[in-house]
């Protein structure tokens, strides 16, 4: 057991990634200048006449072929320059890094609330396969991933905000009062903590608890069915029966010895079910105004707002291929075999 | 008192009275923010993306920074309608960091006195920031040049520094509009000391700079921007433009979620939701707790554009047929929720005076619709989309859908076509290529001439109907600037008025409303041609 | 190891009829997969005979029975252009159905195609498929799906393609993995050695073997198209007013929640529920219909 | 001469599974005993209830089964009805369990220290600060070298035989006083079966322990047992002391598995129940496959360096002959066949078959060659080479259209000749492999693979997965198609007692080189090579010579 195997296999992860991240880099620049609508006619304003709208096209480079615009882009890329957000008049940089910590909190959030649920629901199911419990779980975590999320969204608003007033009002991370604490992490939760702000922090955990929760329902499901499965595999499996044959108890046999080996696959679920969980957040953050990184594409899609669609997603990319990093890590720490494969 | 219902009786009385089970800790805060009513919070559904009113690609709910944070030279009086509500008047002109102005003699030109006034940082308005100001205006190029124009306010000579405390604009032409455009939002003041200091070669016009960070005499500051979330205004107590304002501190925030937003004025955790749908203002104006200003917007119709570059609707009467086969009153019902002005069924085919907007002699007739069009090449009717800006989903939607409905009583098939926002300038006003669509033009100066200059003019922006008519043309170009009380003034409106009924490029369908709901408490509300929220004269008592 | 799989001595019915013992046996041991074929199948009714059976012309309005309540007249009620909720529910299911339909059987035909080529041969063309699944797996998948549709235009098709694009990886991974561990497979080799070309191998012998799994992934992938499309609708790419369609219905009386009027929204939300809930129950029916361990 | 009170007394045991069709009897009213310090072997085929019996002991059975009647007594406490709690504290301390396939048996992501550990702090019979040492003591124990090191190593790191002395490990940690072992050598290499058991029954001895040895392997139970359970479907149908079982067996069933199973000296007809003449002996013919020098190389991957599975090998299969090639795994005779098959294409080397080299043509399109109906292959797992999704007409069709050109209907007249031929009924043609036994999914196997009259059948472990009786059967079978289609075979085993019943030449491969060859007899009576003599002496045998049938009754 060295480190050498794992850098090693660290250094592929990312090798292998670099293919996909061009990929992305192309198809986000074919697919940004196939948007529909002028974006020099909108910046060019209400009551912009044909000269003006002309001028400001060759001003954002609009009026060369996709060939050179794809070389400027590249060039801009390289510097760190996204360029300048149409919709909020910001550079897409400055957007991003601001907003994506609002995302991420309520991503992981959700996540984590989900793994606590899915995962103690997914092993209670596979101990009693076709079960009533079993049934009950399948039926509860199913019923949640058909609930599309800006419905779930709604539903818990007007019920929790709307007729019984336990949630705060639907708009943002934060109560209107409230200053945003300190940024050392951009979590409000955890740099309201930091800064001692006690009531700063319950604000930020009010103000997350109900997109949280939307979230969560919908990745319930995906994170219980594998833990499920995983966990049906792994009890039939024999090291299993040689545990139970050792005498090991029935806690140290679930948990110890097949709850951790049937994580491995649900590890490998959840950078998947990240992903899904990004998309879903889009339509999340419109329904609680959350001022995230997924309302922010709609509204820059909605406007053809190249530079920050294609920012947006560039971000995303680079997002997940750091989360499939860290997932590859976690695997290797846990799974000892990883070294040696291919 | 159990918990539950402390916690409703906690909701029910105050501002951000948002108490979850987890957020008691804000109970502390509380007493103080109702005792006192130094914070307004404003909600609206659109994002701000520029403090600089001049930049290009700054888009309309932006103007509002102009309007509250930065001063003009001239602005408009404040005028009770009938209902009781307050609206600007676009009769009554008053200085707003002009003390007094006077037209010269000869009529060539206008002389402005500045009042004492400071910007933020201290320093004197002077005559060189109004001059600096304006030519920004007329020089930066796309909206604000083109509508500088439109006040015959085109070039930098044309601005004249007299003395630190006088300024003389130079008339190009006599124009009526001169004057009432110095009142929009565009021509606004700026520090233009802290403005060069920041500008570069490549950027003479500080665009970069006052694009985050305003420099004005307004009446309010700018605290802190999260773009997309919100704007914080702070008030600035030397404001020398009108009476100081009654809030310290007024924040914007911006909701997407439009039944959010009417849950949040429904709640009382917020003052006032501007420009609210037509059905929560028709819903909302019932309940006791929220109090609903909706004012007709001044020269504003929300009308089903005809183009008449596609076949169909070259023909007059296809046009017509079309104007007797919408279903007026129901989509006054269920679009508009009878909020606004009925625009059609006028009685007599000539205009009785020069009311703009004022209903055209079209009304709900089927028979008449398909007797008009079997007169035409298009008897047994045609197939046309039908489109409006997805934006505008609200009431255009329901529109279309009537629409479509009643078309096809009439043999016409129409399917309907949404674009999304950002396409709908491109398409319906750049390129004009939509043959049938929906459309909500308003002009900021309230004449007839000058609505009909954008929408009627062939080129012009708002003629998304392609309408070219030499006669229009003539009538526009003599009444645009000639002053309102010429003679002949008004026989030639009631000629273009009549035209535009006899031709219907542009079929009225009602005036729209701008609704706005408010908390009981809050008063000073004013509504604007602009259609942006006047921040400056809301107070708000507390029981 | 259990015994009981010792003891399975053949039986000499044949395999259709045990498929259907298998069946009945699976219906009754898990009621909720018996109420996922049962609702499955009411769906299918309504997508068939829906527009034929429902009591309203679904997009004839009637301004005076606006935003009526749910009453005997209108079950699910009236939306604000006095249109009958119940009837544009159940007319849409059509359309739902057939956008994910398409959707899906579109990205399990390429899915399968791609994926099992790369399977097969591995090496380069595995790589390459590889790096361009990975490719597509990066955006968020409802984001790329809003930017197709955005990019290419607001029609249904458009809708359809977007939805199989982005499902494809799925497909195409799924249909890589079950290939690849059949690759090597004894019947396989033995194809080989009755004559049948790579090609053929890889379609008469292994594909067909690896279609159980991938039935269960169109279950499942059915209720996801489902959502994606109104989740496009719900933020208004896809599909045209008037054509009556749950997400856009949902979206549409989402904001008439807050004043009173839920059933616009309630009411095609819970058919939409219902359809994704009867696909995802119904993989997991399709999952012990399939599983061999369990067929014993 | 069983001692007083046994250890373990199991009357009557009877268990049941519960499944769809109700319940099913998996074992029915099992007897039998296991004194202190006595070492029991239980065998029986595939499903004959051995390891359910063992389970049931455990108290291990799946959720669907359960202990329907008859009682077990563990050193006096009756343990068929105890509770969990006690079967926890019994299960490891008191009695524990080896079990086959040792690498799957293992904890994959927990050091295997940690997992010795586990059991003796589950135990009490060592805290935390003590256990580590206690595990490495324990890991010497079982003669693992290095066991400080070893503590650290995940069970993918050690072969399979050093995983199985884990699992004894495991087993023994905490000094029970039975040790039951199901099939603990199944999945081993011969010689490495023969460690491993030496090793559990040195320990055993060592402590006194008693002992459950469950196996198909005759010749195993022989070696280690004092006393047999022959069981055959759910029930006992015979026990007693090793020496008598095998020098006077009574029950049929017994009979008929003591002749299946191969010996030294049996030949290939003695394993069936009834006396048949011997085959007829081919005449060694021209050379028909000729291999000069074949090599194949996998290249290096991922640092992992360059790898040369076969090693320039040269050896030729004459017309009629059979050829055997013998390794363990990992040898490289896998890698031989399935280039000599042309599945694979050899890095080096000319394969020359009837006359045609057929190396030069790339394995890809060799299906298509018209050498390919000639050179045909019988797979070792019949359930696996068979395609789920046909019927048995279906996969032995398949050669027949593709290859032969022929349609449905001639191909039907054929296809029954062909199974008639291989004692397939013919009613069962319609059949999916899941609806048919062992043995008959290897009659379909053996009818696709001469469908088309081949000149040379490789046979690749072919009974290795099937019961004794079956292996026997099928032997008999492929001796008698070989004759009667004038075929060649290759042979390709593990086993060199089931070598030499079929093949007449035989090679004896290891790290890709053919290390000896010869005839067979006298390769394995006089072995030239070391290798080969250790691969011998690790075969057990049953005691006694291949005529138990025709021995006079001896006295019990």
């Amino acid at each position: 057991m060295t480190l050498p195997p794992k850098v090693r296999l660290v250094g592929r992860r990312l090798l292998q990634a670099a293919p996909a991240l061009a990929g992305i880099i192309i198809i986000t620049f074919v697919l940004t200048r196939a948007l529909p609508g002028d974006p020099a006619v909108y910046f060019a304003g209400p009551a912009a006449d044909e000269a003006s709208i002309a001028e400001i096209r060759k001003q954002l480079g609009l009026d060369r072929s996709l060939p050179v615009q794809f070389v400027s882009y590249l060039r801009d890329l390289a510097t760190g320059n996204l360029g300048t957000s149409i919709s909020t008049g910001q550079p897409v940089l400055t957007e991003i890094v601001t907003r994506l910590p609002a995302s991420l909190e309520l991503t992981l959030t959700a996540l984590l609330l989900a793994i606590a649920v899915a995962v103690p629901l997914g092993v209670l199911a596979a101990t009693r396969p076709d079960s009533w419990v079993d049934h009950l779980c399948r039926f509860v975590v199913t019923a949640g991933v058909s609930l599309p999320t800006f419905f779930t969204g709604l539903a818990l608003v007007y019920l929790f905000y709307y007729l019984l007033g336990w949630a705060p009002p639907p708009m943002g991370r934060l109560d209107i009062l409230f200053l945003p604490p300190d940024r050392v992490t951009g979590f409000y939760t955890i740099d309201s903590l930091l800064a001692g702000d006690i009531s700063a922090f319950g604000s930020a955990l009010a103000h997350l608890a109900l997109p949280a929760v939307t979230l969560a329902l919908f990745t319930l499901a995906p994170i219980a069915r594998m833990t499920r499965a995983a966990m049906l595999q792994v009890l039939g499996s024999d090291f299993i029966r040689t545990a139970r044959a050792a005498g090991l108890s029935r806690r140290t046999v679930l948990f110890g010895y097949a709850l951790r080996n049937a994580m491995l696959p649900v590890i490998t679920t959840l950078g998947m079910v990240f992903s899904f969980a990004l998309g879903a957040n889009v339509l999340v953050e419109k329904v609680f105004a959350w001022p995230g990184i997924g309302s922010y594409a709609i509204e820059a899609l909605v406007v053809s707002d190249y530079a920050a669609v294609q920012g947006f997603v560039l971000a995303m990319a680079l997002l997940f291929v750091a989360l499939n990093l860290l997932i590859d890590v976690i695997y290797t720490l846990v799974d000892p075999r990883l070294q040696l494969e291919e | 008192m159990d918990r539950r219902s402390f916690l409703k009786a906690g909701a029910a009385t105050t501002l951000g009275a948002s108490l979850s089970a987890g957020m008691l800790p804000f109970l502390k805060v509380l007493p103080a923010s109702a005792a006192t009513a130094d914070t307004l919070v404003v909600v609206t559904g659109t994002t701000i993306n520029s403090l600089d009113l001049h930049r290009t690609g700054t888009n309309r709910p932006s103007y509002q920074v102009s309007v509250n944070c930065y001063d003009r030279l001239l602005t408009f009086g404040t005028k009770t309608m009938p209902d009781g509500s307050l609206s600007y008047d676009y009769a009554k002109l008053e200085g707003e960091l002009a003390e007094s102005w006077e037209i010269a003699p000869d009529g060539d030109s206008v002389t402005f006195k500045l009042k004492d006034a400071t910007f933020w940082d201290g320093k004197p308005v002077t005559a060189a920031d109004v001059k600096w100001s304006l030519d920004r205006a007329v020089s930066v190029g796309g909206f604000p040049t083109v509508q500088m124009k439109a006040g015959s306010l085109e070039k930098p000579e044309q601005f004249e520094v007299v003395d630190a405390k006088t300024f003389r604009i130079k008339f190009l032409r006599k124009s009526k509009l001169t004057l009432p455009d110095l009142a929009v939002p565009v021509p606004f003041i700026i520090n233009s000391t802290v403005a060069k200091a920041n500008a570069t070669e490549k950027d003479p016009w500080a665009m970069e700079y006052l694009h985050r960070t305003p420099a004005g005499s307004g009446a309010y500051k700018v605290e802190r921007w999260d773009p997309g979330q919100q704007l914080v205004y702070t008030r600035n107590d030397a404001w020398k433009g009108g009476p100081l304002p009654a809030a310290k501190r007024i924040i914007m925030r911006e909701i997407p979620s439009q039944s959010t937003r009417r849950a949040l004025i429904e709640r009382g955790d917020i003052h006032l939701s501007h420009d609210i749908p037509a059905k929560d203002a028709k819903e909302l104006g019932a309940l006791k707790t929220v109090k609903v200003v909706g004012t007709p917007i001044e020269n504003c119709l929300h009308v089903l554009c005809t183009n008449l570059n596609f076949e169909p609707f070259k023909d007059k009467k296809v046009r017509q047929a079309v104007a007797y086969a919408v279903p007026y009153q129901e989509i006054f019902q269920n679009a508009a929720y009878e909020r606004g002005a009925p625009m059609w069924g006028a009685k007599s085919a000539e205009p009785t005076d020069i009311a703009w907007p004022q209903p055209f002699p079209y009304s709900t007739d089927y028979d008449k619709a398909k007797e008009l069009l079997s007169q035409t090449a298009f008897k047994d009717g045609f197939e046309v989309p039908l489109s409006f800006d997805l934006g505008t989903a609200e009431w255009g939607e329901p529109t279309a859908l009537l629409i479509q409905e009643g078309l096809a009583k009439i043999g016409i098939k129409a399917t309907i076509d949404k674009i999304p926002g950002a396409n709908w300038r491109t398409v319906a006003l750049v390129e004009k290529k939509l043959p049938l669509h929906l459309d909500n033009f308003g002009g900021w100066l309230n004449t007839p001439d000058y609505y009909f200059f954008w929408a009627y003019v062939k080129g012009n922006l708002f003629n998304s109907s392609n309408y070219d008519d030499a006669e229009m043309m003539q009538l526009i170009n003599e009444t645009l600037h000639m002053p309102m009380d010429d003679a002949t003034y008004a026989p030639k409106i009631k000629r273009m008025i009549a035209k535009a009924f006899d031709d219907v490029p542009r079929i009225p369908l009602y005036q729209p409303n701008l609704d706005v709901a408010m908390r009981p408490g809050l008063d000073g509300y004013e509504a604007w041609f602009h259609r942006m929220v006047d921040v400056r004269p809301l107070t708000f008592k507390t029981a | 190891m259990t015994a009981t799989a010792d003891h399975s001595a053949p039986k000499a019915a044949s395999q259709r009829n045990s498929f259907w013992r298998h069946f009945r046996y699976v219906l009754a041991s898990n009621p909720v997969t018996a109420l996922a074929f049962a609702l499955f199948l009411l769906i299918v009714l309504a997508a068939v005979l829906g527009p034929a059976l429902v009591p309203y012309d679904p997009l004839a309005t009637n301004g005076a029975r606006a935003l009526q309540p749910p009453s005997w007249q209108h079950w699910f009620g009236t939306d604000h252009l006095g249109r009958d909720v119940f009837s544009r529910v159940v007319v849409a299911t059509r359309l739902d159905l057939t956008i994910s339909v398409a959707a899906v059987a579109l990205s399990f035909v390429a899915g399968s195609v791609i994926g099992s080529l790369a399977g097969y041969y591995g090496g380069w063309t595995d790589r390459i498929v590889g790096r361009g699944l990975d490719t597509i797996m990066a955006f968020p998948l409802f984001v790329l799906a809003m930017g197709i549709v955005a990019a290419a235009g607001n029609t249904i098709e458009n809708v359809i393609y977007a939805t199989a694009i982005i499902n494809l990886p799925f497909y195409a991974r799924m249909a890589r993995a079950e290939v690849n561990v059949r690759r090597n497979a004894g019947f396989v080799q033995a194809a080989k050695l009755s004559g049948n070309s790579d090609l053929r191998v890889l379609a008469m012998h292994i594909f067909p073997n690896s279609l159980p799994p991938m039935m269960v992934q169109i279950s499942l992938n059915m209720g996801w198209a489902i959502l994606n499309a109104a989740g496009l609708s719900f933020i208004g790419l896809g599909v045209r007013p008037p054509t009556p369609e749950w997400g856009i219905m949902v979206a549409e009386g989402a904001n008439f929640i807050v004043s009173g009027e839920w059933w616009l929204a309630l009411f095609p939300g819970a058919a939409l529920m219902l359809a994704v809930f009867t696909f995802n129950l119904l993989g997991d029916g399709l999952r012990d219909l399939v599983d061999p361990q369990r067929r014993t | 001469m069983m001692n007083a009170i046994p250890l373990l007394d199991i009357r009557d045991l009877t268990v049941e599974f519960a499944t769809r069709n109700g319940a099913v009897t998996a074992i029915e009213r099992v007897s039998f005993a296991i004194g202190k310090g006595e070492t029991v072997g239980v065998v029986g085929e595939s499903g004959s209830g051995k390891s359910v019996t063992s389970y049931a002991v455990m108290r291990i059975l799946d959720r669907a089964g359960r202990i329907a009647g008859g009682s077990i007594v563990f050193g006096g406490i009756g343990i068929d009805k105890a509770p969990e709690k006690v079967m926890t504290e019994l299960r490891g301390r008191e009695m524990s369990m080896v079990f086959q396939n040792p690498r799957a048996a293992l904890n994959p992501i927990r050091a295997i220290g940690r997992q010795i550990e586990d059991v003796l702090i589950e135990h009490a019979l060592a805290v935390r600060a003590t256990a580590k040492k206690a595990a490495i003591e324990i890991l010497r124990t079982v003669k693992i070298a290095n066991p400080e090191e070893r503590y650290h190593a995940y069970p993918f790191e050690l072969s399979g035989g050093m995983c199985q002395r884990v699992v004894i490990a495991i087993a023994l940690a905490c000094r029970p006083q039975l040790l039951i072992a199901d099939e603990p050598t199944t999945g081993l290499d011969v010689t490495t079966q023969k460690t491993v058991m030496d090793l559990m029954v040195e320990l055993t001895r060592e402590r006194g322990m008693s002992s459950l040895l469950i196996t198909h392997d005759l010749g195993l139970a022989a070696a280690y047992c004092d006393r047999i359970v022959v069981m055959e479907k759910g029930k006992v149908v015979e026990q007693a002391r090793t020496d008598s079982l095998f020098a006077d067996p009574t029950h049929p069933y017994t009979k008929r598995l003591l002749r299946a199973t191969p010996r030294l000296d049996s030949q290939i007809r003695d394993l069936l129940p009834e006396p048949r003449p011997a085959p007829a002996i081919l005449p060694r013919g021209e050379p028909l496959l000729e291999i000069r020098d074949m090599v194949k190389e996998f290249p290096a991957r991922n640092g992992s360096a360059a790898f040369r599975a076969v090693d320039g090998i040269s050896f030729t299969v004459h017309q009629g002959e059979s050829l055997g090639l013998v390794g363990e795994s990992g040898c490289g005779k896998s890698t031989t066949s399935a280039m000599v098959m042309r599945l694979l294409d050899p890095t080096s080397g000319a394969i020359r078959f009837d006359g045609t080299d057929i190396a030069a043509i790339p394995a890809g399109r060799f299906a298509r060659s018209p050498e390919r109906g000639k050179l045909q292959m019988v797979f070792q797992d019949p359930t696996d080479s068979l395609n789920p999704r046909w019927s048995a007409f279906d996969s032995i069709a398949d050669p027949m259209y593709r290859l032969a050109g022929m349609r449905r209907a001639e191909a039907r007249e054929k296809i029954e000749s062909l199974a008639r031929l291989v004692g397939l009924p013919i009613d069962l043609l319609d059949r999916f492999p899941h609806q048919l036994s062992g043995g008959q999914k290897a009659r379909v196997g053996i009818a696709r693979a001469i469908a088309l009259d081949p000149k040379l059948l490789i046979l690749d472990e072919p009974t290795a997965a099937l019961d004794v009786s079956v292996q026997a059967v099928v032997l008999n079978l492929l001796a008698d198609l070989k004759v009667e289609l004038g075929m060649s075979y290759l042979f390709i085993s593990h086993d060199l007692n089931v070598v030499r019943l079929i093949c007449d030449r035989v090679m004896v491969m290891r790290q890709g080189r053919i290390i000896e060859e010869g005839e067979t007899e006298s390769v394995l009576r006089a072995p030239a090579d070391a290798y080969t003599r250790t691969l011998l002496e690790a075969i057990p045998h049953p005691p006694g010579h291949s005529t138990v049938h025709a021995r006079p009754e001896p006295v019990a």
